[in-house]
């Protein structure tokens, strides 16, 4: 298994250099540079000039890079120009909010798909598993940002029962109990948008592999010993039909950052994606690239995670 | 003779459909036969008889069959017992061995964990270690080498034969009275094959249970077998012990399949052929003689409309009349002036 | 009787037997016999010749002409579904995104696929070495949070057209299909009738692309149709963020895009309102096209 | 010069692992094996699973790459580029008759696929001699437009035949032909075999693990064991005078279809199995390998250390 580990992350590595080429490319594409922002017309060109040769703008493109690196490895990542700030601590609150939206939404997937999941694998082509296939057959064909916006309209405006902006109300303490509840209060509906959308891949997922185990030859095996058909299910069947789901976790995290994007511009919540989104109608691309790059090496760490999980819950791959 | 007393299976009439579009398809049609204590009963057929669906029958494992007629065991028509009464029984007073090693076990279960689940569902009381114990005790009875290594292993580290082991101690872990052998060979090589069919005419000796052994190989059947079963299409085409099955062989399907096997002892030129292919389910001739196609050289009139099992000689029975008809040198005759390939 | 007339019979015999089509034929029966799925594709064979019909008789840049005497009109008979903040007719915009959006879907689905069928084709049908290093670069491109880099991409590209958009999607959307292929040719190479192919004479090539592709047909029916449902939606997700097409080519998701605006999304529904809907069900529709193909290829999922 | 002759030949398949996924260890298929086929006879390689014996006929057809070692065909070296067109004088007959012809193909495109690589015929000329072939298997001419999942088993198998003599061979490689095929289907198949092989003077190479079907098709056979040869010679030789004990270890294991012979065969496969522990180090290297082969009379050999051999 170590050796499994080992050479999983001898994939990882160079996967991480060639996300930063890329994103270090896609900066280098974009208009203008770091002084851009400063550009005033006051200002002597000359003076320009000598300080992107100090700043290094003028050196070979891998020159650059390396140095774009170094700094990116001490925590620098360039100043938004728009907030004239650096981008590390304009990055820090978001990546909190947006951290815990995610988990938000991860454990109300996982809370749906799996009760879903299960019922219509084992009882295939009854009225509950249709229900349920019903209900994957709307989720996949509904975009998450219409989902999203028809929820906003609905709860947010209509009903009123959620709020339409924020990650928490104005005026809140940090730490006190109503700050927290307004947390969450803010957080509920667009994790519960993003997450009955994006379960029904995993239901999906789960009830066919349910009926695939079902049909395998230890099954019969099982059923040969006496095991009783709650029996054969909760230790034969589920056991192995959610091995692949819990391998699956890692690689949501890829999907999630798609749907943040989403999610957070339409209820204008204060995450990584919003912070995205206004950064690139703002052109603020050293905020951009950032944003990449953290989600880049974010979806890195979930394959990698997964792997790492299913090499951990598979005896063929553990025992090698 | 055999006594009455020792019979431990009574199938009788037993039918299983298939449901297929929208009709029901028989795959064991009007099936009787009975298991008697410590003897083997071979059910010989090609595939496509039937003889798997009776065997997933009598364990009650199709899930979606229509079952009529009775199987009595232990005192109980299994076809009308309830799941959770015939769970009780499967696995402890009737055990299944199965024909592909490979899948047949659990393959994120340990070895020992899958033997001991066999032992718990039938004895919820018995405490950890003696269930250690006992597991380790079968591993050694199935002829594992080092047992207490095996128990903590997963089926993807072992051969083929030694899964084959590991599946006939969980059939074996609670001394089952009737044991069915589902072409428990056929994925193995030869000298493995010959390991485990030793192995298991000695556990039954040691357990004096009756064991039904299906296979398509009359060597295996030679062998083993005390008494044996022909099934063509769904139907039991002749049934009788082993020396008289082989020596006096009467229906022209049973016959037509020795003769189609390469003989050791005999010199052949040519196999023997039998023409046609065994129809599928949806296409099984449901009247007169199944068999009749296949040999048409013998005239209509020599079989029965509603072909019956015969008793030609004690215990020794044959379905339809038509074999007092079936003459294999016609046949080669018929060939040798077409010239037959 | 002789030897060939019995033959003969039993070729005859097995055909009343085993009458299973190939996968095509399995795919049109399946597709007939649920009811759903073929009204579906009687909807969508509706609408597209609907869309591309009548937007002959349109003209775009009449369309999407600012009127400013018409703004935010609600649905009249003039404007059967109402205007936008510029006065623009939503019932034609409605037509002529559908027509956009569905052209984009079609296109990129079509590219994607090819560009996908081949690459999964080769590193499967090779594997080792070849698979092993195609594969490296398919796992990249799969942990790319590829949303954002095409909008990125959208954003700083200079000259930006519909061409270059959908080539931007294409370029991170054909790994999907490229993975599934390849898996699915790593499997029938190993066949028999792969191997027979190579001591016959036929060459890679050969044995590739009229051996082994038209036993992935159906596997590339369905998936190219399931994709064409996910690139409608995501171009019309992307429009909506605004990175789709340009403003002065609606397309479903422009209209969506001004539901950013509250007051649109509260007050004046029937701006956003008709596109989701037309979204949802064509989403839906295609999806149950593809879905229903999907059964038809896996036959313990078939409908009796 | 021989019909064919294998003169040392290794197939090794790499072992990759390691954090580099380098390779470490190779599987010794066949491992540094000669033989020669005599022709228009049947020559049987029989060995259970992982034997090697499927490996040396794929190597022959070149399916598997050679690592050392020649094969001559007609005393040509096969692996020589320029005696490339002979590979059409060598085709073969795969085991399982379902995935062995294409499923999306009409039988027409599955027979005709040989000649279409090597003859250049016009449609109408092909299609006659594909219906020719039909015919030559024994299956009706009509059926060229069918697809292979409207056959059985034993009638897929003869198109798969159809296709394999298409281009006239010399020599044929049945992989297992019937080991996938119900036992009344079989002996159509082997009956049918041995009549094209008179009527069209092939030789063929035999694989199987069925003793049974060896000993009544083969005239020579070769007997295999983890990649080595341990006994080769006529059928008499192996049947009536096995020498090494892996031999009669698996003749010991063929069950016996006499069930008068029961205990007789039981009795015999203890003593040998008995006879197998004991002398096991007498047969087999350290590594468990057999040794090579000396001859013992003309026609048979069998692997013996040096010291056995009187």
């Amino acid at each position: 298994m170590w050796k499994f580990i080992v050479r999983r992350l001898f994939i990882t590595a160079p996967q991480i250099v060639l996300l930063s080429v890329l994103v270090f490319l896609m900066a280098q594409m974009m208009p203008g540079d770091a002084l851009s922002g400063l550009i005033d017309p006051n200002i002597d060109p000359q003076a320009i000039e000598q300080q992107r040769e100090k700043l290094g703008l003028n050196n070979p493109w891998y020159v650059q890079y390396k140095d774009w690196v170094v700094s990116a490895l001490q925590g620098d990542l360039g100043q938004s120009f728009r907030f004239k700030m650096p981008v590390t601590d304009l990055v820090e609150q978001r990546l909190i909010n947006t951290f815990w939206l995610s988990l938000a939404t991860l454990i109300i997937t996982y809370l749906i798909a799996i009760p879903l999941g299960i019922t219509s694998g084992r009882f295939n082509d009854t009225l509950r598993d249709q229900i349920i296939t019903g209900y994957t057959y709307i989720g996949f064909a509904t975009p998450l940002f219409i989902f999203a916006l028809v929820m906003l309209w609905l709860f947010g405006f209509h009903f009123q029962w959620f709020p339409t902006s924020g990650s928490v109300a104005p005026g809140s303490e940090a730490g006190s109990l109503s700050y927290v509840i307004s947390k969450l209060h803010h957080l509920l509906l667009p994790a519960i948008s993003m997450a009955l959308i994006t379960t029904v891949n995993t239901v999906q997922y789960l009830r066919s592999e349910i009926i695939d185990t079902k049909q395998k030859d230890f099954i019969i095996t099982a059923r040969a010993k006496g095991a009783s058909e709650s029996r054969v299910y909760n230790r034969h069947i589920l056991r192995n039909s959610l091995l692949p789901i819990a391998a699956f976790f890692g690689y949501e995290i890829t999907g999630l950052i798609g749907g943040t994007v989403f999610v957070e511009f339409i209820y204008s919540y204060p995450g990584m994606g919003l912070l995205f989104m206004d950064s690139i109608l703002q052109r603020d691309y050293s905020v951009v690239t950032s944003v990449v790059l953290l989600f880049g090496i974010a979806s890195i760490l979930g394959a990698l995670l997964s792997d790492i999980i299913l090499s951990l819950i598979d005896p063929r791959i553990r025992i090698k | 003779m055999i006594l009455l007393i020792n019979q431990i299976l009574n199938v009788s009439n037993l039918t299983t459909s298939f449901r297929i579009k929208d009709d029901y398809y028989a795959a064991v049609d009007n099936v009787s036969l009975q298991v008697f204590k410590n003897e083997v009963l071979a059910i010989v057929g090609e595939s496509g008889s039937g003889k798997s669906a009776l065997a997933f029958s009598i364990m009650g494992l199709h899930t979606r069959a229509k079952m009529e007629g009775n199987i009595y065991f232990k005192g109980e028509d299994l076809v009308n017992l309830s799941p959770a009464k015939i769970n009780k029984m499967r696995g402890k007073d009737m055990a299944m061995i199965f024909q592909d090693p490979l899948t047949a076990l659990n393959p994120l279960m340990t070895i020992g964990e899958q033997i001991g689940e066999a032992l718990l569902l039938h004895n919820k009381a018995i405490t950890k270690k003696s269930r250690y114990e006992q597991v380790i005790k079968l591993l050694q009875l199935v002829g594992i080498a080092r047992p207490k290594y095996t128990y903590n292993q997963f089926p993807h580290e072992l051969s083929g034969g030694m899964r084959q082991r590991v599946i006939i101690a969980i059939a074996i872990s609670n001394s089952p009275e009737l044991l069915i052998a589902d072409e428990p060979t056929t994925a193995l090589d030869v000298t493995i094959q010959a390991q485990i069919l030793d192995l298991i005419r000695e556990l039954k000796n040691e357990m004096q249970a009756g064991i039904i052994l299906i296979t398509h190989d009359l060597g295996v059947v030679a062998e083993m077998a005390d008494r044996i079963a022909v099934m063509y299409a769904g139907e039991m085409v002749e049934v009788a012990d082993v020396h008289t099955l082989f020596e006096n062989p009467l229906h022209p399907y049973t016959r037509s399949l020795l003769n189609s096997v390469p003989n050791s002892k005999q010199k052949q030129d040519r196999l023997h052929v039998i023409q046609g292919v065994v129809p599928s389910l949806q296409n099984l001739p449901r009247t007169g003689c199944r068999f009749a196609h296949r040999i048409p050289w013998v005239t209509e009139t020599a079989h029965e409309k509603m072909p019956q099992m015969h008793e030609v000689e004690p215990q020794h029975y044959v379905r339809c009349t038509c074999y007092k008809h079936f003459d294999f040198l016609e046949k080669n005759k018929e060939d040798h002036k077409h010239g037959i390939s | 009787m002789d030897s060939k007339h019995a033959y003969v019979e039993e070729t005859q015999e097995q055909m009343r037997s085993v009458k299973s089509p190939s996968g095509i034929s399995i795919m049109w029966r399946e597709l007939v016999r649920d009811k759903v799925a073929l009204f579906s594709l009687i909807f969508l064979i509706l609408i597209t010749t609907f869309v591309y019909g009548i937007s002959l008789f349109l003209s775009q840049e009449e369309i999407v002409t600012v009127d400013l005497f018409a703004i935010h009109e609600p649905p009249s008979s003039e404007y059967w579904l109402g205007t936008d903040y510029g006065g623009r007719d939503i019932f034609g915009q409605l037509i002529i995104g559908t027509r956009n959006s569905l052209s984009i879907g079609i296109l990129v689905t079509l590219m994607t696929g090819l560009i996908g069928i081949i690459y999964g084709l080769v590193s499967g049908y090779y594997g080792g070495t070849i698979d092993n290093m195609l594969m490296r670069i398919v796992d990249f491109f799969m942990i790319l949070p590829f949303l954002m880099v095409i909008i990125v991409f959208v954003a700083i590209v200079p000259k930006y057209t519909i061409l270059s958009f959908s080539l931007i999607m294409t370029a991170f959307l054909w790994m999907g299909i490229a993975r599934l292929i390849r898996s699915k040719a790593l499997q029938e190479r190993e066949l028999d009738y792969a191997q027979a192919s190579r001591t016959l004479g036929s060459s890679h090539l050969k044995i590739m692309f009229t051996q082994v592709l038209p036993n992935l047909s159906s596997l590339i029916i369905v998936t190219m149709t399931l994709n064409l449902a996910a690139n409608i939606g995501l171009e019309s997700g992307l429009s909506f963020l605004g990175f789709g097409f340009p403003e002065s080519t609606p397309s479903l998701g422009t209209l969506l895009g001004y539901a950013r605006n509250p007051q649109t999304l509260e007050f004046r529904w029937w701006v956003w309102v008709p596109a989701a809907v037309l979204i949802f069900i064509l989403m839906l529709s295609v999806r149950n096209v593809g879905e229903a193909l999907k059964r038809a290829t896996d036959a313990r999922q078939r409908r009796g | 010069m021989e019909f064919l002759e294998v003169k040392n030949l290794k197939v090794h398949f790499p072992i990759r692992g390691g954090l580099f996924n380098r390779k470490i260890d190779a599987v010794k298929a066949v491992d540094d094996v000669s033989f020669q086929m005599e022709e228009g006879k049947t020559y049987g390689l029989v060995g259970e699973s992982g034997s090697g014996k499927t490996t040396i006929g794929r190597a022959i057809v070149g399916l598997n790459k050679i690592t050392a070692g020649k094969i001559f065909f007609e005393g040509k070296d096969l692996a020589s580029a320029k005696n490339k067109s002979i590979r059409k004088d060598i085709q073969m007959i795969f085991q399982d008759p379902y995935s062995s012809l294409n499923p999306k193909k009409r039988v027409l495109d599955i027979v005709a696929e040989p000649i279409r690589n090597y003859e250049s015929l016009t449609r109408k000329e092909e299609k006659q001699k594909v219906q020719d072939l039909m015919e030559r298997v024994g299956l009706s001419a009509e059926a060229i437009l069918k697809y292979p999942h409207e056959f059985s088993g034993g009638q897929r198998q003869r198109i798969g035949v159809a296709r394999a003599i298409a281009l006239k061979p010399k020599l044929i490689i049945a992989d297992e032909p019937v080991s996938a095929l119900d036992v009344s289907v079989q002996a159509q198949v082997l009956n049918f075999m041995q009549d094209i092989q008179k009527d069209l003077n092939l030789t063929y190479l035999f694989i199987s693990h069925d003793l049974g079907i060896v000993k009544h098709m083969c005239d020579q056979i070769g007997i295999m064991y983890k990649g080595r040869y341990v006994e080769s010679g006529k059928k008499e030789d192996i049947f009536t005078n096995p020498q090494h004990i892996y031999t009669k270890r698996l003749i010991a294991a063929i069950p016996d279809i006499d069930p008068r012979n029961r205990d007789f065969q039981k009795n015999h496969r203890r003593d040998v199995q008995k006879m197998y522990d004991q002398s096991y180090h007498e047969y087999f290297d350290k590594e468990g390998l057999a040794y090579h082969l000396q001859h013992i009379s003309e026609s048979h050999q069998v692997a013996l250390p040096h010291r056995k051999v009187d």
